[in-house]
């Protein structure tokens, strides 16, 4: 273990230091300036050895752990860099890809995908199936050498940007909910694909509804055996999830630092504000405490867990406190982005708390993990 | 159910039903909170004139009548300058600012005095030998308004003036807003002439009392539409094979929401029923209370309905997001809850009248 | 109305004055003292013309109406006079009797019930039986003109000194829960009945655990029909409940005035002591608010409702915020009665910040006014 | 697990459970939480001892070996002065007071630094010319202690003295105690020999951030403990024929308490492994901060458990209102939430190191 972190220090030192010498792009504000500004990074860090880190060498990765992919990520934040366009692609898509792929799909696919050549988006959600995920109804039908999908996918990020997309269909409309589900890779070019980014509240445009209207996806094209796609779906959920909570707790740790400068910098510092940043810092060090048993967990190859439940409800609390303080640190000058009240940018605080508030939602609703901690951690009965 | 105040709120709750939500608002939203025809409408429909005394062409009904017309501003997310155009011809018997509302014209209220925590961050404005001098950072509809009420400080304690935006010397500079159903601007006063004194340090108390008491009754019904469109939903939306508000945990954020916004809105009939009759001073703890308790409990009741109504309600299509947007921007102003509870506190231990602090 | 408000208004002035005249007494620790104390004060008070007033002129009461009740119930917390010995049976059982009591049983027991000659208790809870009270199981079987009742009850107030019992028995157990329940008045000195105090986190000793071993009741202390028991009991629950909630909180607005009293006399003004009285006073509006509602029911002569669940949780919330800021201002000092710290008694705060986190339970929990309330109130599905 | 620190906890954990727990406990909470058996008991297993340097006859376990330890002590609601005669050994080299715990006679904390917000209440002792006067108004365990630790403030800083409670000028009055696990007296110092200094600023906040890291641990455990009895009953009580810990709402509130409990044991855990190198700067913020979270998050554990164990949970007899009652007199000691939150928001803000400001 001892030599191991050794090597993660050292590989650490050199990921900052090559971060620190490159061209950290700006992000624009504007939707397609921003995904091809992110394309071009994602090819950045390709060509610097910085993506697929855990995945294995013949897949195109670097053949390292995944304490090493949480290193880059960590320094990506740190160094207030953005983190790679393909995401999805790459935490979720391509290690199920990896791991239940055929020879065909893992040769065609990863190396694109890797790259950042091909942009992936994950076709899960639905508007009737969100925290009862697997009432998903999009239909998918054989004929011939082909299934026939229809229906309808929500929250998907990015999808109008995507070249393909990870699409769990309903093929067995009469077994039980979760056994007549399959995991299909469509190509977003598709005839009778239609996506639709959604306005958010925080004014972000990343999530889109997609359509599908009897659109034809070859047989080679389903992952793992028909009608076992949500288990593939759910095996790299988990690991996801975990990185998704890492990668967030160093972005709030890196909100609160340039909060705190930002303050500093005003000479901010009457009681108020020391109770506001007070709290948060505690909230983040718990946080932080609670991320270091993650991280042993993911070190020692654990799999997706009840306790990823409790991870994303420390989250949850930890983020929603932080933004909570800063955000009422802005006091009535919450409304004139622009006014800088104790020095604080608030068009970002006012953005990060809306976005704040949507964190024990998404991945699973805070109570959707109560009930998962209740049953399956605290051993209490089904209702 | 005779009692006219019901009326009157009745009344405008069934014309903006009928005549405001849905296209019209999401056109006036859409604008970023004025729309100068709708503001001419509701000139005509004498909701501006409601508290105006009859002798200037009011309806001359006491103040306390706004109450629950603005709980049904609230219910209704109703855009534009309500707060300014209807409380300061009722309060100021100002023939200039009168006869710009009652056109529609707006007015602006330029008081430093929205906070007591930001006073550095507000700015403040001076009277000095019948001159005004100074800035404040952000004055709602300043950008769009006809007339100016400004108040000021001075070695005689505060006082309010009206003022002509476009008398030399007055800057005003639009900013961007975070509220989706008010603008922004910030008005800078460079040696302008004041005028007469249009109200002394206790005018101010009251209308500062009456902003709080207002604004508050606005959370309230904005709190009590985001309840009613969370019951709509939780009983449609099914998960699991049933509507999810069967399951308890959802039964229990529900309940919650009503007991909180019933709980707010029975503090706002109490206080009103009181607050025509009240000294000064008991009129600004009163205020001070309700607006303490709207600014806490209507973002609550917003982030459940938020919760219970999962990704949709975070879209910028579901009007909930505006609603949330808009109670958060009308939480800090004229005092959050700790501001408030520290004024209340003060008052409660015998420090009172809750001083003024601003200007 | 106005009238009645007039006449109310009047009725307070005398209240007040008369009770100004009178010797308050102090009400001792020590049990069996205080018992005895709060007895002689029932008799005081119904010389005085102050119990029963709500109840008709023939069955020994005023003949006024519930809000004049009120009155009294207010004047006598404010002037820090005890509530006489006997609230449930002046509140609880007393109106059931009689409404539903026969002749013998109003003549008998509603005379010295009135005057405290008898303490009532009641006995509902069980040990198993509390949220859901229907599934009581202590059993009455009839033998002849008597009944024989066996069993245990839980929470039943000054028991140990209570000359009789309002005691829920199950006298069908082959029926649906509700509908096997009779309503039986037994006297305590009855063979077979124990009753043990049990001690409270607060140190308070009034409630007790009360044994029923093959007691004999005869057959005419039955109240209304047999297995009609549960609906007779819920009948004059909501009056007392609604009762309690407005005679609670003028006790909450008293303990503020009294703990602003002792910071003024301490000269405590700084903004922790501020917050936290203003938080305090705040949650009392909001209570205060709801009691005018509350009022205006009980005036126009409502019976239960779930409305009464909503007062409840304001209470709850009012009563629970209250003692937490004034034990919050006792800080370090808390443990220590005797220093007081920014001059509060701190023995009398943190006896009453104790009892408050009961408030949530007694009466019916928090959970149990949540289910009624989206149940009933909001017309949410039942689970 | 080679981890020797588990071991000891293990240990303690297992003797507790063994030789403690039920009528051992009852009888010591009994007589106020002081049962001189029960602490020399201790003091032979050597508990007191644990870092306690070896030099001195102590094991030499570094300072964060005491965490898991006090969190079974949170877990098992042992009373006595455990943090004093646990601590000062380890942290002051002076015989007197390690012959003195050696044989679980136990001293006192005279230390007016247990708050920020309660200063004048607290009291204050002084140093000048070698001579300790002034009065601490709430010192744990001081009608027992045979050897007194004083914290006093010169011109020239905070310093620390042991002294004989027997010595001329010396005085302690009992006090009443709302802690069943402590109990409590006034310490008066009428112009007292101080003698040599023990310790100085340095030590001072050493010994405040260990004291706070160490009750954090303590209430850790206590909010453990309450989790698992909670869990035990709702899995067992039966209502509406089925055990309440199906119903949706109990659990949802259980699932709170676990990660609230499991967020702070994490919090202690880290903090622990970073402590014993830290710069007493640095230890000072993170003590602040885990003793900030503890003192928050235990309570609310606790009121949570009461609700759910309904009314047995306020009985006397139901041991959960002692681990309540204890948490609440914890709570405040050595900062309470919102002392210490100004405390870190200051420390990170830049105004470290977080000021001593008593004595």
């Amino acid at each position: 273990m001892t030599a191991v972190l050794d090597d993660l220090d050292t590989y650490r030192e050199e990921v900052r230091s090559r971060l620190a010498e490159m061209d950290v792009p700006d992000v624009p504000l504007e939707l397609d300036a921003r995904f091809a500004v992110l394309r071009r990074w994602q090819q950045v860090l390709f060509d610097a050895g910085w993506l697929g880190i855990a995945w294995s060498r013949e897949a195109g990765g670097q053949g390292l752990t995944p304490m090493h992919q949480l290193v880059v990520v960590e320094e990506l934040v740190r160094a207030r860099a953005p983190q790679p366009i393909g995401l999805i692609g790459l935490d979720v898509v391509g290690p199920s890809i990896d791991l239940y792929g055929t020879a065909w799909q893992r040769r065609e696919l990863l190396p694109r995908l890797l790259s950042g050549q091909d942009i992936w988006c994950q076709g899960f959600s639905e508007p009737d199936a969100g925290s009862d995920l697997a009432s998903l109804q999009t239909r998918a039908v054989r004929a011939g050498d082909e299934f026939v999908v229809s229906g309808q996918k929500v929250w998907t990020s990015w999808a109008h940007e995507a070249q393909w997309c990870a699409l769990l269909v309903r093929t067995d409309p009469e077994a039980a909910k979760h056994a007549g589900i399959s995991y299909l890779l469509v190509d977003m070019a598709s005839p009778g694909v239609t996506a639709r980014p959604i306005e958010q509240m925080t004014g972000d445009r990343e999530f889109c509804e997609v359509f599908f209207d009897e659109v034809r996806v070859p047989r080679r094209n389903l992952l793992g055996e028909e009608n076992a796609g949500w288990s593939i779906a759910m095996h790299t959920l988990g690991t996801e999830r975990a990185a998704a909570t890492l990668r967030r707790r160093v972005e709030c740790e890196v909100a609160l630092e340039d909060a705190v400068a930002e303050l500093r910098r005003h000479g901010a510092d009457d009681d108020r504000t020391r109770a506001a940043i007070g709290r948060a810092h505690i909230a983040l060090r718990v946080l932080g405490a609670r991320t270091r048993r993650t991280v042993a967990r993911l070190a020692a190859g654990a799999g997706a867990s009840p306790e990823d439940s409790v991870d994303k409800l420390v989250l949850n609390d930890a983020e929603q406190t932080l933004f909570a303080q800063l955000a009422d640190l802005l006091g009535p000058l919450r409304a004139t982005p622009g006014v800088r009240p104790r020095g604080l940018r608030s068009e970002r605080w006012v953005h990060d708390h809306l976005f704040s508030r949507a964190a024990s939602i998404y991945g699973g609703s805070a109570q959707i993990q109560r009930n998962i901690i209740a049953e399956r951690l605290l051993g209490l009965p089904r209702g | 159910m005779a009692d006219p105040t019901d009326d009157y709120a009745s009344a405008v709750d069934e014309y903006l039903a009928r005549a405001y939500e849905g296209d019209r608002r999401r056109a006036v939203l859409a604008r970023g909170g004025w729309d100068p025809t709708f503001a001419a409408e509701l000139a005509d429909l004498g909701w501006y004139a409601l508290a105006v005394p009859e002798s200037r062409n009011g309806l001359g009904e006491p103040l306390s009548t706004l109450g629950p017309v603005f709980a049904q501003y609230g219910r209704h997310l109703v855009a534009g300058p309500l707060l300014e155009s209807t409380l300061l011809p009722a309060l100021l018997e100002t023939d200039l600012l009168i006869r710009a509302v009652g056109t529609g014209a707006p007015p602006a209220l330029v008081d430093p005095g929205i906070t007591d925590h930001w006073t550095s961050d507000v700015g403040s404005v001076t009277l000095a030998d019948g001159r005004l001098r100074g800035v404040v950072h952000a004055v709602r509809f300043a950008p769009q308004a006809e007339v100016l009420v400004v108040v000021a400080g001075s070695e005689h304690g505060p006082s309010i003036h009206v003022v002509d935006p476009r008398a030399p010397g007055v800057t005003v500079e639009d900013l961007a807003s975070a509220d989706p159903s008010a603008t922004f601007g910030r008005v800078v006063l460079d040696d302008v002439e004041a005028g007469e004194s249009a109200g002394d340090d206790v005018a101010v108390t009251r209308l500062r009392s009456w902003a709080r008491l207002l604004l508050a009754c606005e959370l309230g019904g904005l709190a009590q539409r985001c309840v009613e469109r969370t019951l709509v939903h939780v009983r449609e939306r099914e998960q699991f094979g049933r509507p999810v508000g069967s399951f308890q945990a959802v039964k229990h954020i529900a309940a919650t929401m009503h007991v909180r916004a019933a709980g707010l809105a029975d503090l706002c009939t109490a206080a009103l029923s009181d607050a025509d009759g009240a000294s000064v001073d008991d009129l600004a703890v009163t205020a001070a209370t309700v607006k303490a308790h709207a600014a806490h409990v209507a973002p609550l009741v917003c982030e459940d309905a938020l919760q219970l109504q999962g990704g949709m309600g975070f879209t910028a299509e579901n009007e909930l997001s505006a609603y949330y947007r808009h109670a958060l921007a009308l939480r800090g102003w004229y005092g959050d809850p700790t501001e408030l509870e520290l004024r209340v506190g003060a008052a409660v231990l015998g420090t009172r009248p809750a001083p003024e602090r601003q200007p």
